[in-house]
């Protein structure tokens, strides 16, 4: 039973998805609601940035380079005098879109793709290699080449970071179709004679609805992380940009000398990214029909 | 079971087509152009030329990628565009640092996160549980470079127990070897900890509400042999996965700690490359890692034969 | 800030064992027999032809394995190094002579053809060897140590070209190297300078490894500069590429490493604290950063619009955000750097004062400037060229300029610079790169002031006759009167149709910890002269 | 027998859930066991029955449940005061328990010699080889064949029955006093059901071990009970002798629970309601190929599996043709054929004269609507996400019914299925599994279909649910004239619904006939030999009495 599941192609990247969603589990309810406030406090900071900034972030002042925390600047200046509460604060604003952006653009092209190769056996063969081959690319190499090869801005960056995820997505919402689809309940659609895209939409669609979201919380949080990293490796958006990623990435060489120039925006970046994660948990505990069987 | 790994063999020539072309086109497609690079400050168009014809890069494009395609087969990745070195002695240089770092980052990752895992989902619930859980986000949620600075801040610069960057090749002393490699290792595990104990833990809690676990306490077993005899063997088809799945992760994870403990492996070559248009190099390493991501895979899929007697190939 | 922590033992409680044993480990694997000086430079070596490349780097590189003819003291006068030279009564012939003991790392002695055939080949790649051969009517061997250099019609720049250090230095390399075709490899790395290059532990991006060349005979005046004894007193040189600027630091306080070649300003305090590391700017002349636009394309290509965005940068603020100390870096305003013979800084007054918005929004207005943007290229991957860029957008913005930045590495910068397209299509309008001063210093070697359109000149493509016909008079005249006016003429010609936008001049912080003594000064780091302690 | 001291004693056990507002789950149930006897908690899902066997062994799941009150008395020591450390010595060896599915209660990785010999290793000094020789020994008295190859097998690698003979060998091996079976046989087919009552009873016999038998199957419990518990909801309702309970119930719970068993005897024949074919299958075969190995297309193909092989049989109006087998028949295959779900490689498959064996999905649309489908899991078989309604109109809509008139008919629908008319904007979770079953089968009627088939459509169901639903298939076949093809594993189910039989064997027909020949008065051995090992088969449950 077991072999047969394992033995068809590719078994060890298909299993992730499934694998993954299971990897979350039980959180306390404390932990969901802190999560819930710090995710809102970083969401609003982002709305409200032109009201919460006291400067302009991308306004520089090289006199007042390097600056330490002062009543003028909240948390400092930056190596161009720039201050660095207002870019904090302003770095919200990307963080998010890419975190967001990437979950929400990965489910628009990666939802349709998977229900298609999960229902149609022929696309199926065909769809899949393809995406076992973009698997295959490691995602982060993927996204330095892509971002360092076009140019860097918002959207290239977005693209980088969803191209590697998004056979993740077509791979669970297909693996989800694959099963569901066995399930009597689409079987008795199929014997009332419903049109193959309604059972897709109404029946198969909403089934995947449960581990999508989880798995959107996984990817929005690694896509916050990717931008980092690639800010970090020289490869990120262009510090007129105030992002997370690259406060920290210009800030890191100071590491020593003053911590608190990546400290603010790597706690920031780390509570955003916890917050997301732990809300993937809790979602993951809402959704998920075996604990809801448990519980019941 | 040989048929079966022939077949995921063929299975990958596929996989391994689709990654060449969409490397190819990538690095084709996109502006920047190698032969300027190489041309310097003062080069003029003639001479940008000249160097575009003798690197083959003014022929055809389906030209192009069928004379890679034809010399990788041979197996030829070709001459590095920028240092002139063979693409594959480049490659076997820097092989030993990132297979150390690797090998050294699974074995601690497997020695941490596994019996944390099933500590965790014995004591589901319990203080031991949350604690384990809870620090395994906060793995996931830092970015690997602030780790690896952390580390070197703490155990490098405050305490002087470990070296704060370099890598030493095995062959100039076991010592070395190991003492530089304590640090990246620390850091490039720390993502792959949080996500195997966390595999662990569910893969585990999953096993242990098992008709077979409860048979086994019922036979009036020791918790011990219960957990680690009876139900880690059973969970160990998730896990194992999961550190299949980790690979990609530990590429990006690579990168990063390459770059901040200064160690002249894989990761810092592609970065290299990329930031220098080193087409064959870049083209090289993606195939590379992509194969390998191939190979792993299939590996662990066969071990899932070892480790579970029903899954036959 | 912080203060920075070196001698501080923190206390750990417990696992001592572990740190003794640590500890214990890495000094024995430290103990070497040889003395090796490990070094980390600017940047990791790739290429390996100092002549087809212009890149720095690989001219450090040159300087290791190969000689040239000439050398530069401390005053950049040139003096004999494997060659002296005399000039016929006429100033139309020149003819060198090679030193004894000369010889190649493979044992066979450098001969006059050699020199013929790797003068030759440099005076294809490099724009001064270019204008030297335009000039040159023949380069014939007198006997093997001996060659004659013919003009073709009068031209005083003959030695200052062979014995110039930047960008592309004419170094001697065999014959059968030389006479590799345009664009191909060097077949090796053979020369007969004071190091061996060692191919066998050549890592691209990672390290390389230099040995002494035991049999290379050195000359006997005191090291100075490029000229003088290149005598070596250590073993082996290694130069290790590390990506990260905090590592760096950490590997010369840690003593991983004994010299850095450029320090970053920033993290000084780290090194200042440190009393086993020195600190010291070795180049005296330095570099200049300097600002290109397109002279193709709107809006730059009209020259009142490239002047109102010279007035509208303050050196001040470009020099403060990319250098911060001010003890490296100053302010000047010529085309050709300041601190040495050739500099002029007439018309650039507003760049050493602050800037000068009003006059720059005037002339703007005048030029009826349509707000079509100024497209910046900005590299974000190299910590010397990444702040400029930011600094001249906002005060571009200032001044009434709209400006598009656009992110990108630096070698992206590099290939799309060559673009001569409509910066709204792939092209660009302005980009920002760093000098050695003395690939600056003259109208002749400038590579900046040549102005002789799509053709020939630098990317930007200038094309202003007068401004060719002022280098043709300099490269033609040796009277020093004629050139000084010559040089101040090129200066404000220069400034009014902006062939540049100098951003000011800095210079190199060298570290190097303190069993490395004897640094040889110069506009290079010297590793002959350099001595270490076993 | 009830002077001795008993094996097993339990007083008074209060069992509830582990939360801050515990729910009772056992109210104070007392019951024991003397030695060599069998006593059967019987009853219901949900009545606690497996909870008390788990909470004797000290098993209950941590953080859900806990004993809260009441002693359990193995042989005088009370096992709720017992040390975690206590209860594991005692587990195995003097109590031991044997589970409901043989499939997944033997380790999967580990071999059978090596779990058992852990028993021995765990509770004895004995060295290796003596221990080997225990373990084998005990494989021998429950009758496994090649024992020193069953020694090294995998659990995979053997059959449910040989399982449950392990997992008897295992529970066995240190003769405990008690052994707990719960549910043994439930998931077996009856064949190998039979014989492991069988090998139950020797070893007791042989051992004289006291064993608490639970299970919800009257028929097991008259083969197998000395003595009888029924449970229900907690409680226990009624005990005593299992012929006194059977035939002389005192409680109306245990009457009503007796009464469900539906009698092994066929019903009489109804009269034959029309000429109408609606289903006529012939020549049915569906072969599934062979696995493809790597060198298949020089080799010689292997045949192909004939899941159906060669089937044929008409259904007219009004009718409930049964189909019965064991597992791995091919009844469900045979079904799914008829459906459409899957594809027959052969035969001819028509409904109401039109084919539909050979059609396209786009060709078939037209006639999907004559033959519909009850499922077996009553929890999968409608969309969790839908309402009722949304489900019931589903089908007509897709044919050109109007919103409005579809809902009408749902409601009406659910009215003639017994549900409340409120039923139709709620969601499946809400309901229990027989009403589930019920929206099934209005789902089923609203198509308005010649033919229904039911694949196991009871079998999931408790008994007197089972018999509910069952009346209610036959109340709208008498009322609508559908035909029913009934698949079903249980004789007793098939007697009391069918008017024509159809044994499948392997894929192949043993016997086709009306009900009363096929089950009445058998003619095919195999179908003899089903006949007699269904359990209970001599008593009449419904009468209270021996069967006639």
């Amino acid at each position: 039973m077991h072999a047969q599941t394992v033995s068809t192609e590719m078994p060890a990247s298909r299993g992730i998805h499934k694998l993954m969603s299971k990897v979350f589990r039980v959180r306390p309810k404390t932990a969901t609601i802190v999560a819930a406030t710090i995710l809102l406090l970083i969401v609003l900071m982002a709305i409200f940035a032109p009201m919460i900034a006291t400067h302009d972030p991308v306004e520089i002042s090289p006199a007042n380079r390097l600056k330490g925390m002062s009543a003028e600047h909240l948390l400092g200046t930056d190596a161009f005098g720039r201050d660095l509460f207002s870019r904090v604060v302003y770095g919200a604003q990307v963080s998010l879109t890419v975190g967001l952006g990437v979950a929400f653009l990965c489910v628009l092209i990666g939802l349709p793709l998977g229900l298609l190769t999960g229902y149609f056996r022929t696309l199926d063969a065909i769809l899949m290699r393809f995406m076992d081959g973009l698997m295959a690319i490691p995602g982060i190499l993927a996204a330095i080449a892509i971002v360092s090869l076009t140019s860097a801005n918002l959207w290239t960056l977005m693209i980088a970071i969803m191209v590697p995820e998004i056979p993740q997505i077509v791979r669970l919402v297909r693996s989800q179709v694959l099963a569901t689809r066995e399930e009597a309940f689409v079987e008795a659609a199929v014997l009332m004679g419903t049109p193959t895209r309604t059972i897709l939409w109404r029946h198969l669609m909403p089934n995947t609805f449960a581990p999508l979201i989880v798995q959107c919380t996984y990817i929005c949080a690694a896509a916050i992380l990717t931008e980092a990293t690639l800010s970090f490796l020289g490869v990120g958006l262009s510090s007129e940009t105030p992002t997370w990623g690259n406060i920290m990435s210009e800030g890191r060489i100071y590491f020593q000398l003053n911590p608190s120039m990546i400290l603010w925006a790597g706690l920031l970046l780390s509570l955003c990214i916890l917050s997301v994660n732990l809300l993937g948990d809790a979602a993951r505990d809402a959704l998920d029909p075996k604990m809801k069987r448990r519980e019941g | 079971m040989l048929g079966y790994f022939i077949r995921r063999l063929l299975a990958a020539i596929p996989v391994m087509l689709v990654v060449a072309l969409s490397v190819f086109l990538l690095l084709r497609l996109s502006p920047g152009d190698p032969a300027t690079i190489i041309a310097g400050e003062m080069a003029d168009a003639e001479q940008v030329n000249n160097i575009r014809t003798a690197l083959g890069l003014n022929e055809p494009l389906h030209t192009q990628f069928f004379i890679w395609i034809g010399n990788l087969l041979q197996g030829d990745f070709g001459t590095s565009l920028i240092s002139q070195t063979s693409v594959m002695s480049m490659i076997s240089q820097r092989l030993e640092p990132t297979i150390s770092l690797a090998l050294a980052a699974i074995t601690l990752t497997v020695l941490i996160s596994v019996p944390l895992g099933v500590i965790a989902a014995w004591k589901q619930g319990k203080w031991i549980d949350n604690l384990v859980m809870s620090t395994s986000v906060v793995g996931f949620s830092v970015p690997v470079f602030v780790i690896g600075y952390i580390l070197i801040q703490v155990f490098a610069i405050e305490l002087k127990w470990l070296p704060v960057q370099g890598y030493r090749s095995i062959d100039d002393g076991i010592g070395e070897f190991i003492t530089r490699l304590i640090l990246p290792a620390m850091t490039l595990s720390s993502v792959y900890i949080a996500l195997i104990a966390r595999m662990t833990r569910a893969s585990m809690l999953e096993v242990l509400g098992e008709d077979y676990i409860r048979t086994a306490r019922a036979k009036g077993l020791g918790q011990r042999i219960v957990l680690f005899r009876h139900a880690l063997r059973n969970a160990a088809v998730p896990i194992l996965t999961v550190v299949g799945a980790g690979f990609a992760l530990m590429v990006s994870g690579v990168v990063v700690t390459e770059t901040v403990f200064n160690i002249p492996g894989l990761g810092r070559l592609i970065v290299d490359a990329v930031l220098s248009r080193d087409y064959p190099v870049i083209q090289a390493l993606i195939l590379l890692t992509a194969g390998l991501y191939v190979v792993i895979n299939l590996l662990i899929d066969l071990s899932y034969a070892i480790t579970d007697p029903r899954i036959r190939y | 800030m912080l203060k920075p922590k070196f001698n501080r033992r923190s206390t750990g409680l417990g696992m001592l064992a572990v740190a003794g044993m640590a500890s214990a480990l890495s000094f024995a694997a430290n103990v070497q027999a040889d003395t090796t000086v490990r070094a980390v430079m600017h940047a990791a070596l790739r290429g390996l032809d100092p002549v087809a490349s212009s890149a720095t780097i690989t001219k450090n590189h040159g300087y290791m394995i190969y000689d040239t003819l000439l050398g530069l003291d401390e005053n950049y006068a040139p003096q004999p190094q494997m060659a002296d030279w005399e000039v016929s009564e006429d100033g139309m012939t020149y003819t060198f002579s090679l030193r004894d003991g000369l010889t190649w790392h493979d044992g066979t002695p450098v001969t006059a053809a050699d020199c013929i055939a790797s003068l030759k080949r440099w005076g294809t790649f490099d724009a001064g060897g270019k204008l030297l051969m335009a000039n040159t009517e023949s380069l014939t061997a007198v006997d093997d140590k001996t060659f004659e250099l013919k003009l073709a019609k009068p031209f005083g720049e003959v030695i200052s070209l062979i014995s110039k250090p930047s960008s592309v230095p004419a170094f001697m390399m065999p014959e059968a190297v030389a006479s590799v075709p345009n664009g191909e490899p060097l077949p090796n790395q053979i020369g007969s300078g004071p190091f061996k290059f060692v191919a066998d532990e050549f890592q691209p991006g990672v390290k390389v490894v230099y040995e002494k060349f035991d049999e290379y005979v050195p000359r006997t005046e005191a090291p100075e500069a490029t000229a003088g004894s290149k005598e070596v007193y250590v073993d082996r040189v290694e130069w290790i590429n590390m990506p990260d600027v905090q590592t760096t630091i950490n590997a010369i306080n840690s003593g991983d490493i004994d010299y850095i070649e450029r320090t970053p300003y920033d993290l000084m305090p780290l090194l200042e604290a440190n009393p086993e590391v020195h600190t010291a700017v070795n180049d005296p002349l330095g570099w200049m950063s300097v600002a290109r636009m397109n002279f193709l394309h709107a809006p730059l290509n009209d020259a009142r619009i490239r002047r109102a965005a010279l007035l509208a940068v303050s050196q001040e603020d470009v020099m403060a955000a990319m250098i911060g100390d001010p003890r490296f870096y100053e302010l000047c305003a010529s085309v050709f750097g300041c601190n040495h013979p050739r500099d002029s800084e007439v018309d650039g007054e507003s760049l050493t004062s602050g800037g000068d918005l009003e006059q720059a929004k005037k002339l703007l207005e005048e030029a009826g400037y349509d707000g079509t943007p100024v497209v910046i290229l900005q590299p974000t991957d190299v910590a010397t060229l990444a702040p400029q860029p930011i600094v001249v957008a906002q005060a571009l913005r200032k001044a009434g300029f709209k400006v598009e930045l656009r992110p990108m590495d630096w070698q992206t910068v590099v290939s799309q610079r060559a673009s001569k397209d409509l910066p709204s299509e792939g092209g660009w309008g302005m980009f920002i790169t760093n000098y050695s001063v003395d690939a600056l210093w003259s109208p002749v070697v400038n590579p900046l002031l040549i102005s002789s359109g799509e053709t020939g000149s630098y990317f930007g493509w200038p094309d202003i006759p007068e401004m060719e016909k002022l280098r043709a008079d300099y490269a033609a005249t040796t009277d020093e009167d004629a050139r000084a006016q010559l040089v101040t003429d090129v200066q404000k010609l220069a400034m009014q149709e902006v062939n540049t936008i100098p951003l000011g001049q800095f210079k190199l912080v060298n570290a190097w910890r303190d069993d490395v003594s004897d640094i040889v000064q110069g506009p290079l780091t010297a590793f002959w002269g350099m001595k270490k302690e076993d | 027998m009830s002077t001795e001291n008993p094996v097993l004693k339990v007083d008074s056990l209060v069992v509830e859930t582990d939360a801050k507002d515990p729910k009772q789950i056992l109210k104070g149930i007392s019951f024991e066991i003397q030695p060599g006897e069998t006593l059967c908690l019987v009853g219901e899902s949900g009545s606690g029955k497996s909870v008390s066997s788990l909470t004797t062994m000290g098993l209950l799941p941590e953080g859900a449940l806990r004993a809260a009150g009441g002693r359990i008395l193995l042989d005088g020591e009370d096992l709720l005061q017992a040390s975690p450390k206590r209860i594991s010595e005692l587990r195995g060896s003097r109590m031991a328990m044997i589970f409901q599915e043989p499939m997944t209660a033997l380790n999967p990785v580990l071999t059978v010699g090596r779990q058992l010999d852990e028993v021995l290793a765990c509770h004895t000094s004995e060295p290796a080889a003596k221990r080997r020789e225990i373990v084998l020994d005990a494989l021998e008295q429950v009758h496994l064949p090649d024992i020193e190859r069953m020694y090294d097998s995998y659990p995979h690698q053997l059959s449910g029955g040989q399982r449950q003979r392990i997992m008897i060998a295992m529970a066995l091996l240190l003769k405990p006093k008690l052994l707990i079976a719960d549910e043994p046989t439930t998931a077996l087919d009856v064949t190998t059901q039979h014989q492991i009552l069988k090998l139950i009873r020797e070893l007791q016999e042989k051992h004289g071990t006291a064993v608490l038998f639970i299970t919800h199957d009257m028929g097991v419990v008259a083969d197998i009970a000395h003595r009888v518990c029924v449970m229900h909801f907690g409680v226990i309702v009624e005990q005593g002798e299992v012929k006194q309970i059977l035939s002389n119930p005192q409680k109306q719970y245990t009457r009503d629970l007796l009464s469900a068993v539906p009698s092994l005897t066929p019903r009489e024949p109804r009269p034959q309601r029309g000429p109408r074919l609606v289903l006529d299958v012939a020549e049915l075969v569906k072969e599934y190929a062979p696995k493809r190995g790597l060198l298949s297309w020089i080799k010689k193909p292997k045949p192909g599996t004939k899941a159906v092989n060669n089937i044929s049989f008409k259904l007219y109006e009004g009718r409930t043709l049964g189909i019965v087998g064991e597992s791995g028949s091919g009844k469900s295959t045979l079904a799914r054929c008829v459906m459409r779900l899957i594809d027959p490689t052969d035969g001819v498959i028509r409904v109401d004269g039109q084919q539909i064996s050979g059609l396209t999905a786009v060709g078939l649309k037209p006639h999907r609507h004559r033959i519909q489908m009850i499922f077996q899991d009553p929890y999968r078989s409608l969309n969790p996400r839908r309402t009722v309604g949304d489900s019931l109109i589903e089908g007509p809509m897709n044919y050109g019914a109007k919103r409005e008139t579809a809902l009408g008919r749902a409601a009406e629908l659910l009215q003639l299925v017994g549900l409340p008319a409120d039923a139709i904007n709620r969601f499946p979770h809400q309901f229990s599994g027989g009403q589930r079953q019920r929206i099934a089968i209005a789902r089923a009627l609203a198509m308005e279909p010649d033919v229904i088939v039911a694949d196991e459509a009871v079998s999931a169901l408790d008994v007197s649910v089972q018999a509910q639903v069952l009346g209610l298939l036959d109340d709208i076949q008498e009322r609508l004239g559908i035909a029913v093809l009934f698949i079903t594993h249980d004789l007793r189910v098939a007697a009391q619904i069918c008017d024509d039989v159809l044994v499948m064997q392997r894929g192949k027909v043993v016997e086709y006939g009306p009900a009363n020949d096929v089950l009445g008065n058998p003619t095919a051995e195999y179908t003899r030999q089903l006949i007699e090992v269904a359990p209970g088969r001599s008593w009449d449950f419904a009468n209270f009495s021996p069967a006639g």
